[in-house]
């Protein structure tokens, strides 16, 4: 029924049929339904509140979805998430960083967490940081950082274990420009990497997304077809199915 | 060791119950309002639904979705 | 799955480099002991002490300082991500309990490393009673890291963690302060040393270090999810 | 009694939703009620003195049962706690909820009555030096912290979750407070188990036994009475939020008792 070739052929990175997710009496998600194929990177929109967050940690495994059928890499959530450990970059509001360490020390820690041997964890982060710009200040500790260097650093982490799955909500707050256009070497599209990216900026996002998903203030999709840059390319939530 | 004298004993025997049996009884003159209280509201729900059944044009034009709910179609997320 | 002995060992390697860069913990944890015990000695108006009483003050003064680091043991984690990193890891999740546990008994070690002899110096005449204590501070330290982190994991998510960590602990530990101060009132006899019971008490402390070990760990993993 | 002028069957929505336990709860009241007041005349009426204590022992027939079946309550808040924890279902946290709930209402009753047993006995209103009793209020208390503890959670699903935590370790607490505070106090107190060797006389046990099962129900019809009332509210603002469309429904600030939705 899919009309993508490369979701039939590969699987789905991500399928949801049904979502909701509940938060006390209020609904955040109501009954999404949209399928991204493997090496796809599809961009969620929508003003504040409307569920993009949320979103994002039920694909992370952070939380559980109230009701539907959620499948993230071919796992089904929230049951088997423990096959998703590792194998996803979640770069969220936080930059889930310690601020009484360094920033290197941050990356060990999250290298010893996701049990990268030492000379591997140490080559990667060099490169990483030397690509971010970041090596000249990673032994200083992070609560000194600008906010900019927190997320350059939190990218870092968010990529260290080399993810199938990138999820990022907002990569570029925080950053200059340059700072923006480095950090695209790390989370940018690469082959075969899937990626869900949460962003404020429409035009910016579009411009690499496969797939645009809108959200509104009720928590369900509201996809306007002509607000799609480029139909051909991209499809909206909830088609082809 | 003191010992109350049999007078006081059944003075504290029966305090004991006494205050037992009031416990039981306010505990369920609680259950019994809020009981009570969820009956009314139900009452008020039922008149509501009534009420609106019997207008459905004013219903509508105050954009509240009434015996549809989550039944509403919605145009875009349904496959 | 990363062995959880290396997940273990660098969590807890974080918190305790953590806490010798910024000494948030000890340090109020030790002041706070030091000045209890001046609050006994005028509060009690006793120059020295013995018996239950030695094993009350100093179990008592011990529990509170402890509960000023149980409450921050997991602050951390809420508020820098600790808890989501370790979701999102290949780790089994209970390693952030145990190293957690591993983490507030060195606190605990540190703290009566240094506020035991003190009390010692103020109360005690005779200290003879100090080298068999060690048995019952590491039997109840161990109780108290377990339950401490049990709770303060249960109650950082919440609003008024401060005052919950307290209200839920004490009543939980009731138990094992009666173990420890009985054992240790027998070692702070006024006549020296008597071991009368002593073993016994020790035997209910380490019963209730298994069983809430066992209970803590067996829940954690629920108190991790969202 | 008032929750009987309570209709079950209403006519909103379908039959099924509203065919509560009517019937059920109303057999439970009335042999409630029946064992209560059997019991309680077997107290008066017909036991024997006891030879150490005399009329006064007579509280014994409330204030233990009381406190055993708030104690088996509590534990079985811990079981549900962990029902919860393994299969997700939220009707298990309800029930853990509405047991600790009931049980330490009876907790009250049983430092009362406990309390005035002391008075008659002794003169004071707290003798330190009976194990059960203090053990008794060592656990009321840390239940008591069960009410603000979910206060202070906000999500429904993480309160529903904790709360399950708390009854899990409270219940394994029960048992090993007990051992410990009793291993403390130098029993003195003539307790009525322990004075008389091999049991109790068979008039005393049989008394026992017809107030533990009166106060037994009374727990169990309480408990049931709180889940139906759970429900209907549950119902009732799940109904009201269909009405009023998602989202505005029901006041869900500050709310600790878990709630049971029709689905």
């Amino acid at each position: 029924m899919d009309d993508r070739p490369n979701a039939a052929t590969t699987g789905a990175a991500i399928r949801l049929s049904g979502l909701s997710r509940e938060y006390g009496d209020r609904l955040a998600l109501r009954d999404i339904d949209l399928t991204v194929a493997r090496g796809e990177t599809m961009v969620l929109l929508g003003p504040n509140g409307s569920g993009k967050s949320t979103m994002l940690r039920i694909l992370a495994t952070l939380l559980r979805p109230t009701s539907g059928e959620v499948r993230v890499l071919e796992s089904l959530l929230p049951d088997e998430s423990w096959k998703l450990r590792g194998r996803i970059g979640y770069l969220g509001h936080e930059p889930l960083l310690y601020r009484d360490l360094t920033g290197r020390e941050n990356l060990q820690l999250q290298a010893k967490l996701h049990g990268i041997p030492k000379e591997e964890a140490d080559a990667r982060i060099e490169h990483d940081l030397d690509l971010l710009e970041m090596g000249r200040r990673a032994d200083d500790r992070v609560t000194g950082f600008s906010a900019g260097m927190r997320q350059r650093i939190a990218i870092c982490r968010a990529v260290l274990h080399r993810p199938e799955l990138l999820l990022l909500d907002e990569p570029d707050s925080n950053l200059d420009p340059e700072g923006r256009e480095l950090s695209r070497a790390l989370i940018g599209p690469a082959e075969g990497r899937t990626r869900v990216l949460v962003s404020h900026e429409p035009d910016r996002a579009r411009a690499e997304a496969d797939l645009v998903v809108t959200l509104d203030r009720t928590g369900g999709i509201t996809n306007q077809p002509d607000e799609t840059a480029d139909p051909g390319d991209q499809h909206e939530a909830g088609a082809g199915r | 060791m003191f010992d109350a004298t049999p007078s006081d004993a059944v003075g504290y025997v029966f305090s004991a119950y006494l205050f037992f049996l009031l416990m039981v009884l306010v505990y369920i003159s609680i259950l019994g309002a809020k009981f009570q209280r969820i009956n009314r509201e139900l009452g008020e729900l039922i008149e509501e639904l009534e009420a609106e059944n019997a207008e459905p044009d004013a219903v509508v034009e105050a954009g509240v979705a009434v015996d549809s709910g989550s039944n509403a179609p919605r145009k875009e997320s349904s496959v | 799955m990363t062995s959880s002995r290396e997940a273990f060992m660098a969590l807890l390697g974080k918190d305790l480099r953590t806490e010798l860069r910024t000494m948030r913990s000890l340090p109020a944890m030790v002041l706070f002991a030091v000045t209890t015990f001046i609050i006994f000695r005028y509060g009690l108006d006793r120059t020295t002490l013995s018996g239950s009483l030695a094993g009350g003050v100093l179990w008592t003064t011990l529990l509170f300082a402890g509960i000023l680091g149980i409450n921050r043991i997991f602050v951390s984690e809420l508020e820098e991500g600790g808890f989501d990193a370790i979701r999102l890891a290949p780790v089994d999740r209970t390693v952030l309990f145990t190293s957690k546990v591993a983490a507030l008994f060195i606190y605990l070690a540190v703290l009566q490393l240094i506020v035991v002899p003190v009390f010692a110096v103020f109360f005690l005449p005779d200290w003879s009673a100090l080298g068999p204590l060690v048995a019952v501070l590491i039997g109840a330290n161990l109780g108290f890291s377990v339950l401490g982190t049990l709770i303060s994991s249960m109650a950082v998510n919440s609003r008024a963690r401060d005052l919950l960590v307290p209200l839920l602990l004490l009543p939980l530990v009731v138990p094992l302060m009666i173990a420890a101060t009985a054992a240790s009132a027998g070692l702070f006899d006024a006549a020296g040393p008597d071991y009368d019971g002593f073993g016994t008490w020790l035997l209910v402390v380490g019963l209730y270090d298994g069983i809430f070990l066992l209970v803590g760990y067996a829940v954690f993993d629920f108190l991790l999810e969202d | 009694m008032p929750y009987s002028t309570f209709s079950w069957k209403t006519e909103t929505g379908p039959g099924s939703r509203f065919n509560m336990t009517g019937r059920g709860l109303k057999t439970l009241s009335i042999a409630t009620v029946l064992f209560l007041m059997a019991g309680f005349a077997l107290v008066f009426l017909w036991v024997p003195m006891d030879a150490d204590q005399g009329f006064k022992q007579k509280i014994f027939y409330l204030h233990v049962p009381l406190a055993i079946v708030a104690l088996l309550g509590f534990i079985a808040g811990g079981v549900e706690g962990y029902r919860h924890l393994r299969t997700g279902d939220r009707r298990h946290d309800a029930n853990s909820y509405v047991f600790i709930h009931i049980s330490v209402t009876f907790g009250v009753a049983v430092l009362v009555t406990g309390a005035i047993w002391a008075k008659a006995s002794w003169g004071y209103w707290w003798v330190w030096d009976e194990p059960t009793l203090v053990s008794f209020l060592i656990v009321f208390l840390l239940y008591c912290t069960y009410y603000p503890f979910r206060y202070a959670i906000e999500d429904r699903d993480r309160q529903a979750r904790y709360a399950s935590v708390f009854a899990i370790t409270a219940g394994a607490f029960v048992p090993l407070n007990f051992m410990a505070v009793r291993m403390a106090e130098s029993v003195i107190h003539p307790r009525v188990f322990a004075t008389s060797e091999g049991g109790l006389p068979d008039s005393m046990l049989l008394t026992f036994l017809v107030c533990f099962v009166g106060i037994g129900l009374l727990w169990i019809t309480l408990v049931k009475t709180e889940m139906v009332g759970k429900k209907v509210s549950g119902q009732v603002s799940y109904l009201r939020r269909r009405l009023h469309d998602d989202g505005s429904g029901g006041s869900v600030g500050g709310r600790i008792a878990p709630s049971v939705e029709a689905k």
